[in-house]
């Protein structure tokens, strides 16, 4: 092929380590016992939990429905019962806990039934509504709901692209997908040209993936003559980032997506090619989003690719491979650019894990020391977006927000390629990211500060009309009852007193009258805190017993 | 017009008011925190600082002559504070932000020594009206570009490791030094 | 000594006619900058500052009336960013009190008697309820300024820090391995 | 907690890439002994030795770990720079003296490694030959243009001692630019003065020769990716812009180019005192306006200036306005419309 191609500023070349994992077939993951489905596997709103505790479920049946617009449901992997609804750790850099339905699988994996949809004759807008419902989402690390994607809107999409760049190192799922599953996921791109009624069609794949991009052509070769026209597998130089939405645009049109836009505003729509396969999947058998591929490697005993579903222990999976070998020094979750490490490794796959590397001491040494930065603009070559993070970092490591929001902080695609070439061993990615969430807290305080000083002004515009109505009312009320002058705001106030100390002891009352009866089945925190305030309020009932006492405490 | 050029390359650079006269380091020194404060701080300074210059030789030589010599400072601070005074209310009303951020700067701009000792530099170099004019101009466009150039240089330095007794204040009079002893490679350069 | 009165007056009525158009030409109507200081303050309207909410406190700043180091929920650095707008050195908040995590008040229901005495107190209006009935504050809008705490006369709200969780966690700032050896 | 990115290059560090360019020095410095004695070798040690010392006291006296940074070899270059550009049969204060100010006030005082403003190298220079003038003029003539060649025994005893078996007056000789500088404007001509036993073929004798080491090496840094191309291509083409303008106008009064580019220290200059990152403007047209600023300056000093050579304040000027310049350079960012200051 001889499309010309566009290449993007910087970018590096580390090492690829695909050999390790991308020579076995993907493998299909045993039934376990026990599945920790997180509502939260995309961007967005997490999705709602449609199950209760002892409930018991089918496979491909939702458990969680999508909840506002960028959102997607959530399916169970396999039969069983609910036996919990609860925060579980989650693959989550923060390594917090998030809700997630924990299934005991009963082991008949009996399914609901999947209704094939007849996408060439359905509407469109009902094809997307049975896309949320089926859970499709980004697979490619974004994870973004495909039913919004999938909607052209006012837009008209020209152009598909479809990312099979897989530029990270080490990782292996889409190289294994196109080599074993090209002919389905060619029919799942179909299914999105046909939903963006886009022209063309380009498919790039990184050139050190030949047999990926041999079984993709012969694939396409006995592609229907309708779907294949106007669709192009394009070979991109094998470049780290060239897998990043953005990136890869440029590289095949050499179009430049706007600056806090999206490639839409270009007619152009990006999706993943392991999206296209589950795509594929939903659609043309009706099975809901329920597995993906994820590549287990590094320092495993038996690297490869595993059909893993939602929701499986990352430390079942690691088992899956073999387990880890002598000498492991913890886990990446995605690729050695981007991913992070992970926490806790009962989290379990989402749709979001597309990797899962096993680290040791050789391939992965523990970061050098940081020296300070000599501004040497080693990071400036290699960054992709044209930032120069040396800038960024100077003005992100002294707090200074605004400034470095002005270099176009928010550009960056924290792809790292700035740390990985920084002399001085900087963890520049990290200083942004520190800047960005610090900026994007004082946004939401910002958005908070603005309503409170709305309700705040609202409040003293209506405080001041009631004082005038009230005066108003009080002054004609007096006109009318001169006679009757004596003292009524006296007596008002006296009246209110007298209300508020019956009130109080009418609450001390009820409150020992409601105590008993309410601890029955409160949970272990909230019994705590009220455990808590008694015994606060019985030191402060002391201290007014015995003020020289709590005088001496101050 | 040769003669024009060595007067201006001259005041900018050689014989810099700040670096090489030491003149208005108040303002230099204070209103240099903020790049764009300092841009605007220069070019309130170049507007007064030239018009100041050219009214100034116009008293000094209809209005005062020989004759009246012993008035020369005492009117040239009274012309100084007019246009300072018509300055502030300009910027007052133009850019408020501004006004608050150069403070008490821009009122100060009168007791700016610079913005006296040029004119009075002025009548001690006998330069005609042109001259004046321009010697005025090329003072505050050196003094710009040295407040611009340090304003930069201390944004930068706000974010740098600087040991504790050397911070803020301090590290910005070395900075001027350093700046200063930089400048002194144009010596020599006119006259 | 004549000419030399004439002279200095003569320039005296000259400056004072320009200076005098200028003052009519270019006259203030009013002071923007209220808005701006009034955009940076934390908008809790809880009055730590001594002044009856942020509107008043940013009033007096722009007035030069009060120091800009007087708001301890806006933080070290929203004293930063005033300093930052008014072009001054920062300075340490004044209280020698840290800045608190933030918290939103809560009601404990089993004690609440329906007072209405924190709805009166609650500066943005984000405790729900009427006489005689619980009454409930919204999380999302309370500003955590306390000023419900005292008046409550059962004592039934207690402040409740807001925890970490997934959509509001933030990375860290990156450790220095170079650390000091001192 | 570290996030991403796990890997990292490897092969790059601080210490590597001071340690290149300090390589890469190497035959300037050997061309250097070679043509104008062994005197190097004496405040080539004498500048090391009180860098060293003075850093450790610094990084000692701000709590800071000796061996990271001493191991960086960042103030071994700038000693070895600074030794580079000063006389080398000066007395021995004078080296400390300027170490001093290199180390201690353009470095250290700053926050130390990559925070200075000032190349530390030429700040030193710079108060040298403010303080003390005369001191600055202690050049050994270059190999056949003195009679006496120096051994390393007599430029020891010249550096402590002030006075040995033979005396400076034996040994120095002004440079071919101070020559160039006071006969043109004395109304010498140019036949005249390039005859002369300090000028060379092309530039200064002996000198011509350093240079094309330092050209040499500065190649090697190219070469090696170490420096960019942009900071020695402008900063030798304003050199040679502004040098060959003069020498259009009038040749009895001006240098040609290449008489400016292989004298004094413009090699030096372009290939490693300017491109020295920390002090440098750091985006690509930033670099350009830089150095070619600097290069013009380097031209006018020579020419009108009170100094012997201009590169040191050139840089000095030019580093002042980084700061500047970087702030209104910063590249497209991708995505964006235009080049927008911050």
């Amino acid at each position: 092929m001889s499309r010309r191609l566009f290449p993007f500023h910087g970018g590096v070349h580390p090492e690829p380590h695909k050999r390790e994992s991308n020579t076995t077939p993907i493998r299909a993951m045993p039934l376990l016992p026990r599945y920790v489905v997180p509502m939260r596997q995309h961007i967005g709103e997490p999705a709602r939990p449609t199950v209760h505790v002892g409930d018991h479920v089918l496979r491909g049946q939702i458990i969680g429905e999508a909840q506002g617009y960028v959102s997607t449901a959530v399916h169970a992997p396999t039969s069983g019962r609910v036996v919990a609804l609860e925060p579980r750790p989650a693959a989550h850099p923060s390594g917090l806990y998030d809700l997630a339905v924990v299934i005991e699988a009963d082991g008949d994996d009996r399914a609901v039934a999947f209704q094939p949809l007849d996408w060439r004759n359905m509407d469109a807008s009902a094809l997307r509504n049975r896309v949320r419902d089926l859970g499709v989402a980004g697979l490619g690390g974004a994870v973004f709901p495909s039913y919004v994607k999938l909607n052209p809107g006012a837009q008209r999409i020209h152009t598909l692209i479809v990312n099979g760049a897989e530029c990270e190192p080490w990782i292996t799922c889409d190289d294994r997908l196109m080599r074993e599953r090209a002919g389905e996921t060619l029919r799942g791109i179909a299914i999105m040209r046909h939903c963006l009624a886009a022209e063309r069609v380009l498919i790039g794949i990184e050139d050190n993936k030949p047999e990926a991009i041999a079984a993709m052509r012969a694939a396409l070769a006995a592609l229907d003559a309708d779907d294949a026209r106007g669709v192009e597998i394009v070979a991109v130089p094998s470049i780290y980032p060239a897998g990043g939405g953005k990136q890869l645009t440029y590289l095949l049109t050499g179009l430049e997506t706007p600056s806090g836009g999206r490639s839409t505003d270009l007619g152009i729509q990006v999706f993943n090619v392991g999206t296209a396969y589950a795509l594929w999947r939903a659609v043309e058998l009706g099975e809901p989003l329920i597995s993906r591929v994820v590549t287990v490697t590094g320092h495993v005993a038996a690297p490869g690719n595993f059909e893993a579903r939602l929701g499986t222990p990352l430390v079942d999976l690691i088992a899956a491979a073999g387990g880890e070998l002598p000498g492991a020094t913890g886990q990446i979750v995605g690729g050695p650019m981007m991913g992070f490490d992970l926490m806790d490794d009962a989290a379990p796959v989402t749709k979001a894990v597309n990797c899962v590397i096993v680290k040791n001491a050789t391939l992965f040494p523990p970061r050098a020391p940081d020296l300070p930065c000599i501004r040497c603009d080693a990071c400036a070559r290699a960054c992709p977006v044209v930032l120069q993070p040396f800038d960024l970092y100077w003005y992100s490591r002294a707090k200074d927000f605004g400034r470095a929001q002005s270099y176009h902080l928010f550009d960056c695609i924290e792809c790292g390629c700035c740390s990985y070439v920084c002399p001085s061993h900087i963890p520049l990615v990290d200083y942004f990211r520190y800047a960005k969430s610090e900026i994007w807290q004082r946004e939401r305080e910002k958005l908070a500060a603005d309503q409170a000083r709305q309700r705040h002004e609202f409040k003293t515009f209506r405080l001041e009309r009631e004082k005038r109505e009230k005066a108003e009312k009080f002054a004609k009320a007096a006109e009318k009852t001169k006679a009757a002058a004596g003292a009524p705001v006296d007596a008002d106030a006296e009246r209110k007193q007298a209300l508020l100390k019956a009130a109080m002891e009418r609450a001390q009352k009820a409150k020992e009258a409601v105590q008993p009866k309410n601890v029955d089945n409160l949970p272990p925190a909230v019994q705590r805190e009220i455990d808590e305030i008694e015994a606060r309020r019985a030191a402060a009932r002391d201290a007014a017993e015995h003020p020289a006492d709590a005088g001496a405490d101050k | 017009m040769e003669n024009y050029l060595l007067i201006l390359i001259g005041t900018v650079f050689v014989n810099n008011i700040v670096m090489s006269k030491i003149l208005g380091l108040c303002p230099f020194m204070g209103v240099s925190r903020k790049l764009e404060t300092s841009i605007a701080m220069g070019a309130a300074t170049t507007f007064v600082l030239t018009l100041a210059s050219g009214i100034s030789y116009l008293i000094d030589t209809y209005l005062l002559g020989e004759a009246l010599a012993y008035l020369r400072t005492l009117s040239f601070i009274v012309v100084i504070a007019g246009i300072v005074g018509f300055t502030e209310m300009f910027i007052k009303k133009t850019s408020p932000v501004l006004f608050r951020v150069l403070g008490i700067y821009l009122p100060l701009i009168t007791t700016n020594c610079a913005v006296l000792g040029i004119p009075l530099l002025n009548v001690l170099e006998r330069h005609d009206f042109v001259e004046s004019l321009i010697f005025g101009l090329g003072g505050a466009l050196g003094f710009t570009l040295v407040l611009v150039l340090f304003a930069a240089m201390r944004e930068r330095l706000e974010a740098a490791d600087v040991p504790l007794p050397f911070k803020g204040t301090s590290i910005a009079m070395i900075t001027a030094g350093l700046m200063s002893l930089a400048f002194l490679g144009f010596a020599g350069l006119i006259r | 000594m004549l000419s030399a009165i004439l002279v200095m007056a003569g320039i005296g009525l000259v400056l004072g006619g320009i200076l005098g158009w200028a003052s009519i030409r270019y006259r203030v109507q009013d002071d923007p900058l209220v808005e701006k200081i009034d955009a940076i303050l934390p908008q809790t309207q809880c009055g730590q500052c001594g002044y009856p909410g942020c509107k008043p406190y940013a009033e007096a700043i722009s007035k030069g009336e009060a120091d800009i180091n007087l708001c301890p929920p806006g933080g070290e650095d929203g004293v930063r960013r005033l300093a930052e707008l008014l072009g001054v050195e920062p300075k340490p908040l004044s209280d020698d009190a840290g800045p608190k995590p933030r918290s939103v008040a809560v009601i404990d229901e089993n004690l609440c008697i329906g007072c209405t005495l924190c709805i009166q107190a609650c500066p943005v209006d984000a405790i729900v309820g009427a006489a005689k009935q619980m009454h409930v504050i919204v999380a999302d809008q309370c500003t955590g300024c306390e000023l419900c705490l005292p008046p409550c006369p059962v004592d039934c709200i207690s402040m409740q820090v807001i925890k970490e969780d997934v959509t509001n966690w933030k990375w860290r700032y990156p450790v220095h391995m170079m650390k000091r050896v001192a | 907690m570290t996030g991403s990115p796990h890997v990292h290059v490897g092969n790059t560090s601080v210490a590597a890439v001071m340690a290149k360019v300090m390589a890469a020095l190497i035959p300037g410095t050997i061309a250097h002994a070679w043509f104008f004695g062994p005197g190097i070798w004496v405040s080539l040690l004498l500048c090391g030795l009180f860098a060293l010392v003075l850093e450790a006291l610094l990084l000692r006296l701000r709590g800071l770990p000796l061996k990271p940074f001493l191991g960086d070899g960042s103030v071994l270059l700038t000693a070895w720079l600074l030794a580079l550009s000063l006389p080398t049969l000066a007395p021995w204060w004078l080296y400390l003296i300027g170490t001093l100010f290199a180390v201690v006030v353009a470095k250290h005082l700053y926050g130390g490694l990559g925070q200075n403003l000032f190349n530390p190298a030429m700040v030193g220079y710079a108060a040298l030959i403010i303080g003390f003038p005369a001191y600055m003029t202690l050049w050994p003539g270059p190999i056949g243009a003195v009679d006496h060649s120096l051994t390393l025994w007599e430029a020891f005893d010249l550096v402590f001692a002030g006075q040995g078996a033979v005396s400076h007056d034996a040994v120095t000789a002004a440079t071919a630019l101070d020559t160039w500088r006071t006969q043109t404007r004395l109304g010498t001509p140019v036949d005249d003065i390039l005859t002369r036993p300090m000028f060379g073929w092309i530039g200064a004798r002996g000198h011509e020769i350093v240079a094309a080491m330092y050209l040499l090496g500065g190649l090697l840094l190219l070469s090696a990716r170490v420096i960019t191309w942009h900071i020695p291509v402008a900063f030798l083409a304003g050199i040679v812009l502004t040098s060959g303008a003069l020498h259009l106008i009038d040749p009895a009064a001006h240098a040609d180019p290449l008489f400016h580019l292989f004298s004094g220290a413009a090699m030096l200059g372009a290939f490693f005192i300017a491109t020295d990152p920390v002090t440098a403007a750091s985006t690509p047209r930033g670099k350009l306006i830089y150095a070619g600023l600097a290069g013009f300056l380097v031209v006018v000093i020579r020419t009108w200036g009170a100094y012997p050579d201009g590169v040191a304040f050139a840089v000095l000027l030019m580093n002042a306005c980084v700061p500047f310049i970087d702030d209104y350079t910063h590249p497209r960012v991708f995505g964006h419309k235009r080049a927008s200051k911050p």
